[in-house]
Order: structure tokens, then sequence, then C-alpha cells
């Protein structure tokens, strides 16, 4: 929808811009509010960035996933665990972690933005323009790409079923052992 | 993403007239405002109008009149409303968290609207054929969960907790009943997209899968606190829940939101279990959908009129043990049914749907009635009464 | 079985839906919505006839826009306010004053050396009711012994001032005379109702029925 | 491991939807269980009792009405009971008929408002709250006939009633019992079958029998205990020895037995009256008294079975014109002594219907 065309690509080009500020300057406020509780708002509000990055990679299906899960699941359970603890507003007192954290996450996001700006990404673009795929494969891919979400169920409940029920059972057995943890005895 | 192609109020329509004298992405922004300011009055609007109904056939269930003053049969009443709410004064608690107050309406209002983004109201009436309309639907809808915990929290009142508290509790319970009822619609249809799901509907699906539209409507009913749900305000225990601390246009946001989740819940249903656009000739399709809307709306408020609220932990015990294993029968069966009566292309016949149907209501009744008397029904009893002896202990006495 | 009662509960209201004889008995004071066929009715013409006659109060009408005055249902016996005092009969014995619960009335007098039928006269310099405090129970009609103060029959005596809630004499002489039926026998069979707009003559409230001129010379010259 | 919880503490009232007038309840909540009350109470205290000290007999009957507003009625009857067995007063049969007949009225009005402030309590949006009010504005229309009031009725005096019924009373009063059990009927089918109200109802604010009676309760809430005692036929009063009725008791004491033996009492409230109807006496309505009663000195109580249970007046008199001492026994206040034994252990939505089930009227309570 918003790849069509140089003027289209421009409006997709801001509202990339928009998305990945905003997002970002959410995460930092994640972290440098001392109001829990904004703090885990401000979660949420990157969340729905990053769900907004994956509609314009063309990924509806992760990007409403992300949605359902992380901003209906994921930031309540949160928001319940902050509503638990003491002084949601004044956060939690600094301690000796902070210079070290510091210094990991400058270096981590160093080597991110490394990777990222150095790595040759082979586009499916890219790759068709250089003609290393076959016509009929070309073919293939798009009519993929166009709607994912048949070939997805394809591969959960068909190709990959065992480790799909593997995973859910692991996810019962998590369920079961909470049940008993916090059980009254 | 498509979007429809005809009519002058189609999206091309009004692109062509703003790239007339606007560089071509700005004015694909501004269509795009248009066409949302155009869509989110008109929700507003039809908000506006759902409130006089829905005052006016309370009124009547109730033997009441309703408001009948202002304006032809009272229809202005609700804009009287807006105005007083706006007048009045709009007050923030002096310890709330005063950001978070503030924008805790807007984000319960703004998942509502979204939902109207993929919604087919006709042939060709719809802002956006998403391919995975259903999933966008539970997705969106259940970011309104995190309005009322912030309204709540930010509201600093025991009340406005405590009804956030069970409304939270209660919204991310009645998200898996509802998933799962949409399920059982996907899978006959096919597909993901309200399109295609309209499209499969030569037998309206309330039809074919009752189980499936009962567990829609009891858990749509929870997800928008009406009754016998209605224990996020539950006015007689909590004041007004959530909102308890709200006044002046805030509060009419709140009000605006929580009236207009009846019409998108309805719209969904109609989308999804009552043929969407899908009527007979000479009405147009659009009309069919108002015709439809209306009625569910009308189901509701008669639901709302009659029954009183149910306990929050037998809420929640309904949602796991009641409507969970009845979504879970509904998904079953009609999976299995999909599988004998889908031909090559994942398509089903009309006779095919039919035949499901006549299935599906027996097993409907029966599951209902045996969950029903045989699993809830021993709590019912009433014992007979014995006349206890100490009534006459002074006669006994003399 | 269970599971049918919430089916009940549903046909129980649309049955009060669809029926309005089961309306509340409720009247939309002051006035009230009239449809076409109801204000026709009211001038006595058929709603077609009415539609031709007056197109634009015809249209008004149906969608609900025309309303007529309307009053609330009561009873004659309704304990109102303004109350219905008769000077010609009040001999300021001020038995309701001394019978009011809440004392709010007070009566100041002096003899007047005039004579009536019904025996010495006093003359009334002061007769106020703080109609603010009062509670409308009556025991003051109840006492009378001359019937001259009796309930009235209106509730529609807002003021914005709470003094202005006190009436005087000068008020109750002015006030119109519909006295309520209240503890009044004697004009309950009389074909009048407070509603009626009627109002009622001093000679016509008593308790007994008013002597002729005869049989007030005879009473005289007894005495 | 346990998890900790804070218990948070409430105040429920004395500004609150539903705690019927201005009652104030200071809740311990852990989650949504309750796991302390405290009533405070005092918040419409007018001083009926001590006012009355200040008044002529017949004058209190006007305070009388604001003590439960809801049934004045019943009120106005045990309070001039008490003044006649104090001066000695024989009231006319007539007017004892009419009293029975307007306090029955009286206690279907007061049960009518009860049965549908439970139901709004346990959030039927008003609905057969406004069924209920439709049928107790008939009664209320048949009271401004009687008296000329709807609320504040004053309308007995020792010795009697103050007025006869006017002509049009009687074919109302036919008309009215002749519609009314179809009514209850009706509301019944709306309510008692209702699975939500029975799995909202039955079994929770259980009160057992023993504990009924060791607190002293009387009314609809004693029995549904199961204990067969109403004043009507323990302690007959009026006429009542010479009709014929049954008394409802309920199976369990829980809120739903004090609902369906309100219901039943209505219906047994119908049938006295029509007892009522057809043999109502002809004659005087009130005894000759003078308006200053001048009672012998000395003590008596007299006592009715109001719509919430026995209530009686305890007067004591000098030999003036008013009382040395008045006392009533109310039974509201009586009634929610056990609130907290029955509240404990319950969720707050419990709290609610619980508390509405006892139908409490705070003018009552405090006086």
């Amino acid at each position: 929808m918003l790849g069509q065309g140089t003027e289209a690509s421009l409006l997709a080009d801001i509202v990339f811009w928009v998305i990945a500020v905003s997002s970002i300057i959410a995460a930092l406020a994640v972290v440098l509010l001392k109001d829990l509780f904004r703090a885990a708002l401000f979660l949420i509000v990157s969340f729905l960035g990053v769900a907004g990055m994956f509609v314009l990679l063309r990924a509806e299906f992760l990007a409403v996933v992300q949605v359902l899960v992380y901003v209906g699941a994921i930031s309540v359970l949160i928001i319940f665990a902050i509503l638990m603890t003491r002084d949601v507003e004044e956060g939690s007192p600094a301690n000796k972690f902070r210079l070290p954290m510091a210094i990991f996450s400058a270096l981590f996001a160093a080597v991110a933005i490394y990777v990222a700006v150095s790595t040759n990404w082979n586009t499916l673009e890219l790759a068709i323009a250089s003609g290393a795929i076959a016509e009929e494969t070309t073919a293939k891919i798009t009519e993929v790409y166009s709607n994912t979400i048949p070939w997805i169920g394809r591969l959960l409940l068909r190709d990959f079923v065992l480790a799909f029920e593997v995973a859910s059972v692991v996810l019962l057995a998590a369920l079961i052992g909470a049940l008993a943890l916090i059980r009254e005895r | 993403m498509d979007f429809s192609e005809t009519g002058i109020l189609s999206f091309h329509g009004i692109y062509g007239i703003f790239a007339l004298f606007l560089p071509g992405w700005l004015a694909y922004a501004v269509t795009c405002g248009v066409l949302a300011f155009i869509v989110i009055n008109a929700m507003v609007m039809s908000t506006a109008l759902y409130t006089w109904f829905e005052r006016r056939m309370i009124g009547r269930f109730q033997a009441r009149l309703g408001p009948n003053r202002w304006g032809p049969f009272g229809l202005l009443q609700p804009f009287a409303d807006v105005i007083k709410l706006i007048v009045k004064e709009d007050t923030t608690p002096s310890t709330a968290d005063k950001i978070v107050f503030a924008i805790s309406p807007v984000i319960l209002f703004a998942p509502t609207v979204l939902t109207i983004a993929i919604i087919p109201f006709g042939e060709n009436t719809f802002l956006g054929r998403l391919n995975i309309g259903v999933l966008f639907l539970i997705g969106v809808t259940s970011v309104n969960t995190i309005a009322v915990l912030a309204a709540g929290w930010a509201s600093r009142n025991k009340y406005a907790m405590l009804g956030s508290m069970r409304g939270v509790a209660m919204l991310c319970s009645y998200e898996v009943p509802m998933a799962l009822a949409i399920t059982g619609v996907v899978l006959i249809a096919n597909s993901l997209s309200l399109y295609d799901v309209v499209q499969a509907q030569s037998v309206p699906f309330l039809i074919v899968q009752p189980l499936g539209f009962l567990v829609f409507m009891a858990a749509a009913s929870a997800e928008m606190s009406r009754t016998p749900f209605d224990q996020i305000e539950a006015e007689s225990e909590l004041g007004a829940g959530y909102h308890t601390e709200y006044s002046g246009m805030k509060f009419a946001i709140f009000q605006l939101a929580e009236f207009m989740a009846p019409i998108v819940t309805s719209i969904l249903a109609v989308v999804l279990f009552f043929g969407g656009t899908r009527g007979f000739d000479p009405i147009p399709g659009q009309l069919w959908f108002v015709i439809k809307v209306v009625l569910v709306l009308f189901g509701l408020l008669w639901i709302r009129a009659t029954w009183p609220r149910l306990r929050i932990d037998q809420i929640m015990g309904f949602a796991w043990k009641g409507l969970f294993a009845l979504a879970i029968l509904n998904i079953f069966v009609i999976a299995i049914e999909v599988m004998l009566f889908q031909d090559g292309e994942g398509n089903i016949t009309t006779r095919g749907m039919w035949t499901m149907a006549a299935v599906n209501w027996v097993i409907t009744i029966a599951a209902i009635a045996i969950m029903v008397n045989v699993l809830g029904g021993k709590k019912l009893e009433r014992p007979t009464p014995k006349p206890s002896p100490l009534a006459n202990m002074y006669a006994e006495a003399d | 079985m269970y599971g049918t009662g919430l089916l009940k509960g549903l046909s129980i209201t649309m049955k009060n839906l669809v029926k309005p004889g089961r309306m509340f008995t409720l009247n939309q004071y002051p006035d009230r919505k009239i449809g076409l066929i109801g204000l026709a009715k009211m001038q006595n013409t058929n709603a077609l006839a009415f539609a031709v006659k007056k197109p634009g109060t015809a249209v008004k009408a149906l969608v609900g826009m025309v309303s007529v005055p309307d009053r609330m249902p009561q009873h004659g016996r309704f304990r109102g306010e303004e109350f219905s005092w008769y000077e010609q009969r009040c001999t300021g014995c001020a038995s309701c004053a001394k019978y009011c619960p809440l004392g709010i009335i007070r009566i100041v007098t002096h003899p007047s050396e005039q004579q009536i039928p019904e025996g010495d006269k006093y003359f009334i310099d002061v007769f106020d009711i703080d109609i603010g405090r009062c509670m409308f129970c009556g025991l003051c009609v109840e006492a009378c012994p001359y019937d001259a103060l009796h309930m009235g029959s209106g509730f529609e005596e807002g003021k914005y001032r709470r003094h202005d809630l006190v009436i005087n004499k000068q008020m109750l002489n002015e006030s119109p005379k519909r006295p309520s039926l209240w503890f009044r026998p004697q004009i309950e069979g009389k074909d009048y109702h407070p509603h009626s707009h009627e109002e009622i003559e001093w000679q016509n409230a008593g308790r007994h029925e008013r002597p002729t001129v005869e049989q007030q010379q005879e009473r005289w010259t007894e005495r | 491991m346990t998890v900790k919880t804070e218990p948070v503490t409430i105040n429920l009232g004395p500004q609150h939807p539903s705690t019927h007038g201005v009652f104030r309840l200071r809740v311990t909540f852990d989650g949504e269980v309750i796991v302390d009350v405290e009533p405070v109470l005092g918040y419409l205290h007018r001083g009926s009792e001590k006012l009355a000290e200040g008044r002529t007999y017949v004058q209190i009957v006007t305070l009388t009405d604001r003590m439960d507003y809801i049934a004045s009625m019943s009120n106005n009857l045990a309070y001039v009971r008490a003044v006649e067995k104090i001066a000695g007063i024989e009231v006319p049969e007539r007017a004892q008929y009419i009293r029975v007949i307007s306090a029955e009225l009286q206690r279907i009005a007061s049960h009518l408002m009860a049965t549908g402030f439970l139901l709004n309590d346990l959030g039927a949006l008003a609905t057969p709250l406004m069924y209920c009010f439709r049928e107790r504005e008939r009664i209320l229309d048949l009271f401004e006939m009687l008296c000329g009031a709807r609320i504040t009725l004053s309308y007995m005096r020792p010795g009697g009633v103050f007025q006869d019924t006017p002509p049009e009373f009687w074919p109302a009063l036919e008309e009215f019992i002749g519609n009314m059990p179809t009514y209850i009927d009706e509301l019944e089918r709306l309510i008692s079958g209702n699975e939500i109200v029975l799995t909202r109802t039955r079994g929770v604010g259980l009160l057992n029998d023993v504990d009924a009676v060791d607190y002293s309760i009387s009314g609809p809430m004693l029995r549904a205990a199961g204990v067969e005692w109403d004043l009507r036929k323990a302690d007959p009063y009026e006429i009542y020895d010479r009709l014929d009725f049954d008394i409802p008791i309920g199976a369990l004491g829980d809120t739903f037995d004090r609902y369906i033996v309100r219901i039943q009492e209505m219906r047994e409230s119908i049938r006295i009256i029509r007892q009522c109807i057809d043999a109502t006496p002809s004659g005087p309505i009130r005894a000759e008294t003078p308006f200053f009663i001048r009672p012998p000195e000395g003590d008596a109580y007299a006592a009715v079975e109001s719509p919430k249970g026995e209530l009686g007046f305890y007067l004591v008199s000098d030999g003036g014109i008013s009382p040395y001492r008045c006392h009533v026994r109310a039974p509201s206040f009586i009634n929610i002594t056990p609130l907290r034994e029955m509240l404990l252990g319950w969720k707050m939505s419990d709290l609610i219907i619980i508390f509405g089930s006892i139908d409490i009227v705070l003018g009552e309570v405090d006086r």
C-alpha cells in the first residue's frame, strides 16, 4: 500500500520516522522515568511503535499479535506487578548496578548498530533484481507474502505441529506450577 | 490493504481532489485525515443517537416514558447532555496522577473507534479490507483494559481502584472465550478477513453455530461491561467504578466510549453472525446492515433492562468454567463438521451449512441444558421450609 | 428446569414494552406531549380534518413537538399549600396555633366588640403561617372549631427566599378559596372538587348548614 | 509461599447509592472479601423520642410518620395503640377494620419497595424497582384518598381514624386487590425463577433460627429463618384474631428466603384485605376523645407487626398532656444488629444485597 509510487513511499518514510522516534523516546522514558506506572504506560507506547514497524514491514499478523499479546496481556501483567510494589511514584532507589548497566547497554547498542549498518541485507527486492531467484520461485514468494496467514497456520499446525504442541505443554506446566506456588497451604 | 475504488466518497475520489493542489504524499495524508474525520464523527453522532434510543427503550421497558422533552420525541436530549457536561466543572482530585488521569479517557476511546476501520458496511463501503481483520479486532479491543486500569489507578480512589481491578480481571478473562467463539466463524469462513466472513455466510452463522453466537454475545457484553456482567461500574456497589472521580468532558468521553461499545459490538455481531450486508434485493446492503445492527442493539438493551448482575467471582467462574468449555466444544464440533462438509477449495455448500445448523442446534440446546441443570442446578434448589421449634417456646413455657 | 427463568424475565419486560396499558400512572407535569390523534380529539375533530385545517400544527404533533398543559390528578382530600382561611368565620380562638405540632402559626387578636352569628368576634391583627416549616399534617384544620381554616389544594408555591414562605393575613385573605376536602365532610358531598377552579364562599364552608334569616332571628331573640 | 495482601478499609456511605439513606459502614476488605465491618449510625438522628416528650399525644402522631417513612401507617397504628392502651380508649369496630386495611396496604407498599430495592442492589438497572414502584403508586393513591397525603400520612388518631373513607375508596380498593395478585405473579416470574437472582441470593447472608431469636430479630427476617412468629398471630391486636391468614416462612434464612417471604406476605396481606372489605361494618370511626388526652399515671407498651418486624411504642405517662417518656422499639434498628456476623467472609457485592435484604429505613434506625 505505502510502498507504491515515490510520493507514497515518502509518506511511508514519514510514518517510519514518526514511529521510530516516538518508540525510541518511549523506550528511553521507560528507563528514565521514576514513576513506575508511567514507565509501564510508556512501555505500551513502545510496544505499539514496534507493532507499527511490523505493519510497515508488511507483517500485519505479527503486528496484531504484538498488540494482542504485549499490549493486551503482558503490559497488564507488568502493571499488576507494579501495583503490588511499594512507592510506585518514587520508583526504586539508585543502586550500584547503575554504572555497569549503563556501560553494558551502551556497548550493546554500539554492537547492534554496527551489525545493522555493516550487514549486507539481502532483501527480496535485491535478490529479484540480481536475478538470483528463478521466475516461478519469485511468483511463489510473492503469493506467500501477499497473504501470510494460511502459511503460518500450515507451518504451525502441519509441519511443526510437534514443536507447537510441546510449547503448549510447557506453558501448561508453567500455569500449573504457578498455581501450585501461590496456593495457600 | 485495499481501498474501495468507486464513488466520490471513495479514497481515490477524495485523493484525486486533494492531489490537484497538494503534493502526493500530503494529499494522501490529508485524505486519510478527512476520511477519519468523517468516520469518527459519524460514530460519535450515532452514539448520541444510540443514547437516546437506549434511554427511550429502557424507559418503555420500565413502563416509563424516557426523555421526550427536548426536540422531536426527545431526540435532542443527547446534545443537551453534552452541553451540560461541557459546562460542568472539570475536576481532578488533588492527589491524582494528573497526566494519566487526563489521557486515560482517550486511551479508552481510541481502540473503540479503531475497530470501525475494518468493518465492511456494504459491498463497497469500508475503510480497509484487512486480511487479518478478526485478529485486528481482538488485538485492538484488548487495549481498553489498560485504559480502565490507568483511570482507576490515576484517580487514587478506592472505589475506582476496586472497579478497575475487577475490570481488568474480567476483560482479560473474557477475551479468551470471545476469541475462541470467533474462531468457529473463522473455521467456516476459511479466512480472517471480515469481508470474506460476510461473503461466506450464505446461511447466517447465527443459524449455523448458535453456540458460538451465544458465547460471543456473552463475552462481548462482558467486554463492554453491560448487564449481567457490569461489575466494572456496578453502580449499586462502587458508585461508578473506574470513572468515579471523573467529571465534565473527561467523563463525557468515558461515557461516549462506553456507549459506543454496544454499537461496535453489535456491528461485529452482525458482521460475524448475521450475514453482515447480505439480505435480499430491493433493499440495499447498507440498509440491511443498519437494520440488523439496530436489532442486535435492541436485544442487548432488552437484556440490560431485564437481568440483574452477577457477582465478580461468579462472573470469572462463568467465563472459565462455562463459556470457555462451551467455546472449546463449539470449536471442536465446528472443526469436525468443516472437515466433513468442506469441498476441495475449503468452501461449504449451503446445503452443508443447513445440515451443520441442524446438528449444532441440537448440540447447543443439549450442552446448555446439561451445563445449567446438571452442573449448576444443585446450588439453586430451595429446600422445603421447616418450621423452627423456637417459635413456640413461650407457649411451651406457659 | 433451570435456564428458562431468564427467558421468562425477558418475556415479562417485553410484555411491559408492548402493552401501553401497563405504563406508570404518571403525568408529564406541567404539560404533556400529545400526538396528532390526541390533539384532534381535544379539538373534537378527526385527525384528517385537523391535518387539513392546520397542517403546520399537525406536522408538529406528528413529530412529537406539541404539548398541552396537564395537571397532576389528585384526590380532593389532598393536603396542599395555600391554606384557605375565611376571616368571616374566624373568631381568633387560636386553637390552630395551639394544636400545631411545630408552633408555626402566630395569631394576635383584640376584641372587636362586634357580634356575629356564631358568637363574639375578635379582630385578628396578625395571622402568620410559616409554610417553610409546615409539614401539612392538618392538625390545625382538625382543631378549628368554626371551620375557618382549611387545607389548600395547591402544590406550586415555590419561593426564592425563605421569608417569602411566611404567609400573612393579607395573603390568606387574597388567596383563592379552594379548600381541600380534608377533614371537611360538609363540603365533600356537595359536588365540589378543589381542582375545578370553583371557589367556596364562607357561608358554605361551615360544618353546619347555613341558617336561614328566620332561624337566625329566632336564635337571636332567644338570647 | 503465600502472597501477602494488605486489607483495604473503605467507607461505604454515608453517601453511597446502596446504603438506603445515610448509613455508614466502615468495611475492611481483603481483596473482595470482607474481614471487618463497623456500622456507624446516627446521621439521621432527629431525637424523635425526646421531641415526643414536648408534644401532646395527638401531635406525636405526626412524629411517628417520620420514623419509618415508607410504612407510616404501621407506625401510626403502633403509636395510637400504645396511647389507647395507656388511656383506656375503646376503638370503634369500623375504625379497627379501616386501620387493618390501611396497615396491610402499607405492608404491601413497604414490601414492594424492599423487593424493588433489593433487585436494584442486585444490579437490575431499576426495572423491577420501577415495576414495584408502579404498584406502590396505586397504594399511595389509595392513601391519598383516605387522608390526603401519600407518605407522611398521620391518618390514625388515638381512638380511631380521623376521617371516614370517601365513597370512591372502596371500589378503588376492590380494583386494586383484584389486580394485585396478577402483578405479584408478574413480578415473581421476572425475579423468582431468574437464575442470576438465584445464584446471587441462594445461601448468601445466612442467619439461622437460633441466632435470629438470640439477636431478637423480628419480622420477615425472623420468618425467613424458619421461625413462625408473627405478632398478628402470637399476640393478636385489633381484629386480626377474626381473620384467616398464614405465616409464610423460609427454609434457610438466606437472602432469597427473605425476598420470598416478603412476596408471600404480600399475598397474605391481600387475603386479609379481602376478608376485611367484606366484614367492615358501618358505624363511628373515632371514639370521643379530647384533643388533649390526659392518661392516668402509668406506662404501657403496645407493639404491632410492622412490615419490618415488631414495632413497639413504650409510653410513660405522668398524667399530663404529653408523655413523660416515649421509647420506640424500632425493628430496623434491632434487625441490623447481626449485620457484622452476617457479612464477614462474604464479598462486596454480597454486602450490598445482604444489607438490602434486611430492609432497613434509616429514619427508624436513627429516629
